[in-house]
């Protein structure tokens, strides 16, 4: 123990001495994370200096190996660096689905090449990548995918489309799946493959969601050439290293939902904007029943995210298929706060568009949270897959 | 009998052939992408009035066709499967229902021909904060000489941006959460104080914030009797409350309709997804839940014609029905849309936003759950 | 209208000379019901009075044909004679499974001599029906049953057994689904019959419910000779049968379900038991935004009930598949009746017996309200015929 | 970290062995059918000190096994499974509690070796009509020479009808509904004036309606301070909460696997029903549930065990929960077994009944979610 309390004081000191003030203020919206990338504009000095200090240490990715840019942190360095970080308010000085997504994928499945090429780049900011799953005709059924990667010789050649493409159009390079094989079985003809952005024959189109934002796109490809050096692990076997993602997806999404909820509860807004009895009771009694009972289950859900992984932790393991537990409670919550924020803004939370309110800000976040229970796999994946894998229940 | 008469089964028709041909989900996105700051199109409006929408609920001595609630609600419920943006609710419900039972004769002959001819809208002002609470109106109506000056703000008055008059609840004695002290006046939109912020809301359909500053009015702008509009207030709310769960019962089935055809048509995992039984019985039980808030909604249109002031329980139990299956209704199409449920592609979302309006206004499913409790002794 | 008005003055004037005052009051538990039969014990005068004076007018079936024992009124004239028993507080004079299934049965498929034989002496409470539908491995599958009845000449010899026959052990008769081809499809190969229940071969035993009550029997059949004249309809044919009166059980059980709360709703027994406060709202706020919104629900399903009937009434037919809504959310509706008034009574409703909580009343309610959305076809079987027929989803 | 240690997973193993063996839910049958009016088996208790469960949470320094709270829900959770009936949660929890932490020396010595012996049952009485509240304890214990007499009646005392003492919340101070001026006794059951009428319960464990009638009582009775007794008393409180929690989660566990094992095993339509992805939605929702509940356990007996004077609001969101979702288990768990889960020949109305019991004692699931609220601000 006397290592780590060594590490928190350094840590500690050296946050300090490193994070800048103007780091330490809470992400208000979009605007206020830096996502990097070869064309990011930073929005301020300091954001540029913080993620610079950071990745210099390899902390935007503080448990990744040191040679591959990241901290070389244990799992417990990396929890009291979050804590410290949290402690003084820290921002996050990097978000990328490099560091959620791809890097955790090529860390199990890359070659030694791939991992010293593309790890680095995204440990300092430097490459954005996006993500090409979803396919217009492959929503749910995820393995029906069409997007064909065609064998000519030194490189593939990449037609089809994907949809739900996280930034797309703000993205440096790619990691997709496509098709490699199509006399296989769905899941036995999946390739994973890397390719740039900027190559010839790719193009891409924001969709516009019900909360008036943009955050998707559809993914257009017309005879991408791709090296076959990009190819991810065995050919015709992605489909594993899809598997691996999306649970440690849904985990993250999971917990993500959990993450939003970590603010202000409903109740506590409520209370805030409605005010209390002489008993500090919400002055709203039939709302109050019901922002009650979400702060149960949210105080619950909480308990169960920690509970998960200190039982993976205390085996060494990722938490597999209960990641499906966590996605799809953490999203049907989400979703439910924003019902009750709702409820409790009343005409307040009819307004889209002005100052006061703040651009729409609560219909907009109510309206977004829509999505969570779909992107990323519906609750209806989540169920069938709780069903038939952790309840055993037969196929029909 | 809880059923439609012929009468009013042809007007369902009409209404739904109307609406479909004249007014389809595509003009109300028209509205919003030109971002018509009326928040309804003048042309429709007139097509309404030479229907005689204009006047169903005026009296036929007055021009109208004193068709009654039901076929008023009728309309509602077709104008809310195509989200048809017009101000009858506010006009030819509300402030047609104030004026034919309560108006003096001069404002009848001021105003009753004119909403019949579709050339005046009247927007009614109650609330005062985020919550709907006619009770809790404070806005001052202070003696002046013969009349009265009115000063206060009233939120999200809808059709206030473009009314031409305003029906507006002011405390001419006791304070706010009394029944008693509360009149009503009808104040020209152009009157010197007067000033309406327009508001930019979900539903692109638009609203006001009113402020009366020493609005002077007098003795002839009061509709119905001085401290006693409390009553008269409650009839007319009764008129735009069942409209508008009328409404969000056209808002529901139309979002339930689209919703079991994308099941018919969508396939995943080489199924209709129609065929997944989860989804069938999440359809099956909102199907039921629709059929009940239908049913709710048509005895509070029939009590209504009955009698407006003995109407408030039914009419509080389809608003919160109509309000809470509409929402049902919303979230379930987005989620069993799935991706393209999200999207502004299809218009799922303009439903969900819609609902979000017509639940909010003039009490939400709490506001009427707890009058239920109240009227049935608990 | 004169004719109506003066059939309800005439009705009035009737009831009036001739309810007895004992039939007046409340029915308060099933001991006050009037079921017949030929073991029948009345349980007062009155009550054998007051059923003698109606059977003799045809009044305990009053819509049926004067013919076989009904009253021979239009439904005009039934709805009259039941608003004048319910001004008066009059009781039913007569309750049977004879009176709700097998007579609508006999009316629409029996043979002439069936009708003149069964129905008037079910309409002077004669004889008591029970219904042999369910069968241990045939619950929601009712179609897959395997009571058999074999052709022996002038009569058949029935073999099986029954479950959930309800008042089995107290039943003279019984109508019973039994499968006579058991090549043919499970649904050809079924016939509908009638027999008694003293005859050689027939045995009963309760079973006993977690309410504590024991309305279902288990009903044996061991080679019982059934003549063949007691076969109602055509041979293999019964499941149109079987169909018809599902569908007329199902629209009762569903009215009924309303019915029950007909009475004082949760919300009232709660103000009454836990009082309200200065402005006349239910001294507990969480139950009270709950029993809030079940009142907005029973009102709701109260106005559907009247809307189905009168819609069906407009066109002269039945309510046909939509009997499954009214069964569901009946049933349902029900069960959060009952499970409100569990909240309310708190501690009080833990207790089983003794005399201040009526022998456990409370919670022996709640308890068989459980069974009412698995009797007379399960919530999901229901909400399988509204996706199918009413919505016409596709199959699996 | 949110998980059992060595030691405690061994103490689960060995209680889902003891009370499998020992007290399958036949056993309480048993109790039922013979109609064994204490509510448990006296072999049963013996058998469980013997095991060391009477003192689980004895200090060790007093004879006990000084476990703690996780290791005393553990046991909770495993009789939850199985329907064990015994005096646990009164005498091994909420009274050991009490007297290892408040108890004067005289008391301690007096009884905390016979609760470690199996040899006492006590019971807390802190209930006085319906609904549990605390603070509402309006029963007088007026001082009299040196001591007090006691003068009341307790609702729904648990093994009232069998303690061999009683820890009795009254009034010394103050007036019902505030938390002062409320002080505990520990009463002899046999003591003058003091009655217990047994109530035959829905879980057929029993209970009892004490009734005080001028019952004298000494300084020496008193546990903890005159007066100030409200803090230990949510302490102990906060220990039956905590132990019905974990019973809860135990309960739901096992209707639940009971009913997957149905779902698995049932046939109708000629295909095993757990096959039908309606059921499988609705038990893999269940399932969500049940997890979230019992990690709300976990950290509330964790917290208990770190301080029990700041565990309230971890105990109250553990026991809405427990009792929330242990509602919903027994009732998926009656309506996919379909008409057998209405009969008493299979086990799982008796899960549903004692649920009943366990939700309701100390607080129901409104009563826990209006603590949580408030300690949020809200």
């Amino acid at each position: 123990m006397d290592s780590l309390d060594a590490f928190r004081r350094e840590t500690r000191a050296w946050l300090d001495a490193n994070c800048p003030v103007e780091m330490r203020t809470p992400v208000t919206g979009d605007d206020d994370i830096c996502w990097g990338g070869r064309r990011w504009v930073f929005t301020s000095e300091a954001q540029k200096v913080w993620l610079e200090r950071m990745a210099a240490r390899g902390w935007t990715v503080p448990g990744w190996p040191r040679d591959y840019g990241g901290g070389g942190l244990s799992h417990e360095e990396v929890t009291i660096l979050k804590e410290e970080m949290r402690a003084i308010g820290a921002r996050s000085p990097l978000e990328s689905f490099g560091i959620w997504m791809l890097g955790p994928a090529l860390l199990a499945f890359g070659s030694e090449a791939q991992k010293k090429e593309h790890l680095p780049r995204i440990a300092r900011g430097e490459i954005r990548w996006c993500q090409g799953y979803s396919e217009p005709n492959a929503g749910s059924d995820l393995a029906s995918l069409q997007t064909r990667a065609d064998d000519a010789g030194d490189h593939f050649v990449v037609s089809g489309s994907k949809i739900w493409t996280s930034y797309a159009d703000k993205a440096d390079m790619i990691f997709c799946l496509v098709r490699t094989d199509f006399a296989a079985p769905k899941h036995l003809g999946i390739s994973f493959i890397l390719f740039d952005m900027t190559a010839p024959g790719v193009s891409t189109k924001p969709i516009l969601l019900i909360s008036g934002k943009s955050p998707f796109c559809e993914t257009f490809f017309d005879g991408v050439k791709v090296p076959k050096a990009n190819l991810v692990g065995t050919l015709n076997r992605g489909w594993d290293i899809a598997k691996y993602l999306l649970t440690h997806e849904r985990e993250m999404i999971g917990s993500g939902g959990g993450g939003l909820l970590g603010g202000r509860s409903p109740g506590q807004v409520a209370a805030a904007e409605i005010g209390t009895d002489g008993q500090g009771r919400l002055a709203d009694p039939f709302l109050r029943a019901d922002v009650a009972r979400a702060e149960v289950d949210a105080l619950a859900f909480a308990a169960t995210m920690t509970r998960y992984k200190d039982e993976a932790a205390a085996v060494g393991q990722g938490v597999g298929d209960k990641s499906s537990v966590l996605k799809y409670y953490g999203t049907e919550l989400n979703k439910r706060r924003y019902e009750l924020l709702m409820r409790a803004a009343g005409h307040e939370g009819l307004e889209w568009e002005g100052a006061r309110s703040d651009g729409g800000a609560r219909p907009r976040g109510w309206l977004r949270t829509k999505a969570n229970s779909i992107e990323g796999g519906t609750s209806e994946v989540m169920l069938d897959i709780v069903a038939k894998r952790l309840l055993q229940l037969p196929s029909a | 009998m809880l059923v439609l008469n012929d009468d009013q089964v042809m007007l369902q028709d009409a209404a739904r052939g109307f609406v479909t041909d004249k007014a389809p989900v595509a003009a109300l996105r028209r509205i919003r992408d030109e971002a018509i700051a009326e928040g309804f199109d003048r042309d429709l409006w007139s097509a309404m009035a030479a229907m005689g929408w204009t006047g169903i609920l005026v009296p036929e001595d007055q021009g109208g066709l004193g068709f009654g609630f039901v076929g008023a609600g009728i309309l509602c419920e077709e104008m809310g499967r195509t989200l048809t943006a017009s101000p009858f609710l506010s006009t030819a419900m509300m402030a047609a229902t104030a004026l034919s039972r309560a108006g003096s004769p001069a404002q009848k002959e001021r105003w009753l021909p004119a909403i019949v001819a579709g050339e005046a809208v009247i927007a009614t002002a109650v609330d005062e904060g985020r919550r709907h609470d006619p009770a809790g109106t404070a806005m001052r109506a202070e003696r002046h000489g013969n009349g009265f000056r009115l000063t206060g703000t009233k939120t999200y008055v809808v059709d206030g941006q473009v009314a031409d008059a305003v029906l507006v609840a002011a405390r001419t004695a006791g304070s706010a959460g009394e029944h008693g002290g509360i009149s009503l006046f009808l104040v020209d939109a152009r009157a010197r104080g007067l000033t309406a912020e327009r508001l930019a809301t979900l539903d692109s359909r638009g609203a006001a914030e009113l402020t009366f500053d020493g609005v002077a009015v007098t003795a002839d702008d009061v509709v119905g009797a001085v401290d006693d509009g409390h009553g008269l207030l409650e009839v007319v709310l009764g008129a735009g409350r069942a409209g508008l769960a009328a409404e969000l019962a056209g808002n529901a089935q139309e979002s339930f309709t689209r919703t079991m055809a994308y099941l018919k048509e969508r396939k995943q995992f080489g199924r209709t997804i129609g065929a997944f039984q989860a989804l069938q019985h999440r359809a099956a039980h909102l199907f039921c839940e629709v059929e009940i808030a239908r049913s709710a909604v048509l005895a509070a249109l029939q009590t209504l014609d009955a009698d407006p002031q003995a109407a408030s329980l039914a009419v509080s139990v389809a608003k919160a029905k109509a309000s809470s299956v509409a929402r049902l209704a919303a979230q379930e199409a987005v989620q069993m849309h799935g991706g393209i449920g999200m999207t502004d592609a299809i218009d799922i979302g303009l439903f969900m936003k819609r609902m979000q309006v017509a639940s909010t206004l003039y009490g939400d499913a709490d506001f009427h759950a707890d009058r239920v409790a109240l009227a049935r002794g608990f």
